[in-house]
């Protein structure tokens, strides 16, 4: 039997990289070729290999047949997986943070009226839907959350303004028919609920200090 | 038990008879131990195993068995593990039934073709054990057939070094919204927590303007008002920062009168 | 990039055999190549193959490269696990179902003549070697059990058209044997009674069957 291909059949079998010894080792006590011989068939199996898409590598244990690194985009979307579902609980802490920012983990939970994992808050915080805006002033100095501008982007707003009220969330049907709907009219309504008390005064009164101070504004924004 | 113990005519209770003599224990020299006869029973899958077995090894066809032989010799089996107390299935006892039942059938006189259709128990215990055969043989083949893990091993190429790309999970809107349509129903039912409706803009800006309040400098109040946003987003702000101010999250300051009012973060300034 | 290297790289580096199919859509959807095209790519990298101590070889579930069987003594060195034995209840489970499916347990049963342990049922459920195809529409609604592709992927067959073909039944012409067995059974009924010749018979003949089938057995745990 040609060593050779025992060798090339041993390392296209094997689930670890193997070195020349541990070659020589899976061979019967008797029959078990030098290490020279061992080393020269890996080395023209190699050779045979180097214009095909697979490899044969040293690593640091032994030698292993390996794709090669120009195909990794290909054989990458081989491996790609159907990406998980969120829980309940973290969306219910999401809308909450948007709904009622600047919120504390303690106010998220007098409202869900649950416990909110740490989980879940990191998980937001890794995806950049939520960051921390400041610490309360009391014991303990809780984080402060509320919602970015990724959290606008992934879901296409360009302000929480155009997300429905509370009033209409309660009342509304969102099954997917109606939900098109909603956010238009929504939009629409958000403009009628601007608080009317509140209009005129502080409004006109500003105006002229807002004009002032639009230029340092615009330097922070940048 | 009961069924071997009537199928079986015993004349008396010695296990056996050598050359005239009863011997009513098994003699030291010719013992032999229940597990071997326990593994002896293990070897076959059943009764039909058994039968098949007593029939190839006399080289019977299998379509021509003598029937009150192979009876006899299967009854001997079963009395034999019945004797040493090992436990039987219910099916040896089953099949050493039928043949009993098989063979009493025999004895009788025939009663011309009636008894030639395919009810006859005979004709039917034969099918089964062609089948079984068959089946037997089949199993054997497949056992010897190459196989993965023992005689077929698969090439494969490393992929540990490829980056897989881990999508992160999706959500709608919708999704979200129907959560907090949840979160709200659950609310109403603790009445001590309702929920102040507010317009959402007004909640968006108070993250923003504590945001810009960060790092603890005071701010000019004015500076937290973009012109350009027209009057709408100036009361907007303008309700964001008094709000912040009830909520005890920002500072707002006038050293003296008519000078500039400073806001800040109450976070900032401890 | 070449389709016929990136099917190769593919096929080395899938976990499991893979279809024309799944290959072509493996690839991004706008550069899915012809189904034709990947066959080609498969029968030349089947053929770049031949003289190599690997081969792609097609079974059930799509196609995979495999050890050549004449180095299996050789690769079988590399794994200190014994591969696992199968008991004869269970590949006789396994064979009624491969042949006769769909079987209920109860065919099964009536098959082998004695009851089938759940272990074995759960045992090739596990393996993915059955799966329940659909159930009886009679009382109890058994579950009626078919093997699947990984069964066939497991014993290397591409169809169940491969398998061995079984022993014909021979026709049983009762009317014929049934009259000669009579005589014979009936002279033979003068012995029945005599518990000497029953019991010593057997007895003896037993001692040596033991002692072989320990012998058998002892191999079988070795």
């Amino acid at each position: 039997m040609d060593i050779k291909r025992i060798v090339e059949a041993l390392l296209f079998a094997s689930d670890k990289p193997m070195t020349v010894t541990q070659l020589q080792q899976t061979f019967p006590e008797l029959e078990q070729p030098e290490l020279d011989t061992l080393q020269q068939a890996v080395d023209e199996i190699t050779e045979d290999y180097v214009l095909r898409p697979i490899e044969l590598k040293k690593v640091a244990s032994g030698y292993r047949f390996q794709v090669k690194p120009e195909l990794s985009f290909w054989v990458g979307r081989l491996f790609e997986e159907k990406p998980p579902k969120y829980s309940r609980a973290l969306l219910e802490t999401l809308a909450i943070i948007a709904y009622r920012q600047p919120v504390t983990r303690g106010d998220i939970e007098d409202i869900r009226g649950v416990a909110v994992s740490s989980n879940i808050v990191r998980t937001l915080l890794e995806r950049e839907w939520i960051k921390v805006i400041a610490h309360k002033e009391v014991p303990g100095r809780p984080a402060l959350y509320g919602t970015t501008k990724q959290f606008l982007d992934y879901f296409d707003l360009s302000s929480l303004h155009e997300l429905p009220t509370l009033q209409e969330i309660k009342e509304l049907d969102l099954s997917v028919a109606s939900n098109q709907q909603l956010m238009q009219d929504q939009s629409e309504e958000q403009e009628i609920n601007r608080p009317e008390v509140n209009k005129h005064g502080p409004e006109t009164e500003l105006k002229s200090e807002v004009e002032s101070s639009v230029q340092d504004t615009e330097e922070v924004a940048q | 038990m009961q069924v071997a113990e009537v199928l079986t005519p015993r004349v008396e209770e010695a296990l056996a008879i050598v050359q005239g003599t009863p011997f009513m224990e098994f003699p030291e020299d010719l013992y032999i131990p229940p597990d071997a006869l326990r593994v002896f029973l293990d070897t076959f899958e059943g009764p039909l195993d058994l039968l098949l077995y007593l029939i190839r090894r006399q080289n019977l066809d299998i379509l021509n068995i003598p029937i009150a032989q192979v009876t006899r010799q299967y009854i001997s089996y079963i009395d034999m593990m019945t004797e040493l107390r090992l436990e039987l299935a219910a099916e040896y006892l089953v099949m050493a039934a039928l043949l009993a039942e098989i063979k009493s059938r025999m004895l009788l006189p025939r009663q011309a073709a009636e008894e030639v259709d395919d009810e006859d128990p005979r004709a039917l215990l034969i099918r089964r054990l062609q089948e079984y055969e068959i089946i037997k043989k089949a199993a054997e083949d497949i056992d010897g057939m190459s196989r993965l893990e023992r005689d077929l091993f698969i090439a494969k190429a490393d992929v540990s070094m490829i980056e897989i790309e881990r999508p992160l999970p999706d959500i709608q809107l919708r999704e979200m919204l129907l959560a907090l349509q949840d979160v709200l129903k659950r609310a109403d039912q603790l009445s001590h927590h309702q929920i102040v409706k507010e317009p959402l803009s007004v909640r968006e800006r108070m993250s923003s303007v504590l945001e810009r309040l960060k790092g603890g400098k005071d701010v000019i109040f004015n500076c937290l008002f973009l012109i350009q946003e027209g009057r709408h987003g100036v009361v907007v702000t303008f309700l964001a920062i008094l709000e912040l101010s009830k909520e005890g999250l920002i500072e707002i300051i006038q050293h003296e009168p008519l000078t500039e009012i400073m806001v800040r973060s109450v976070s900032a300034s401890a």
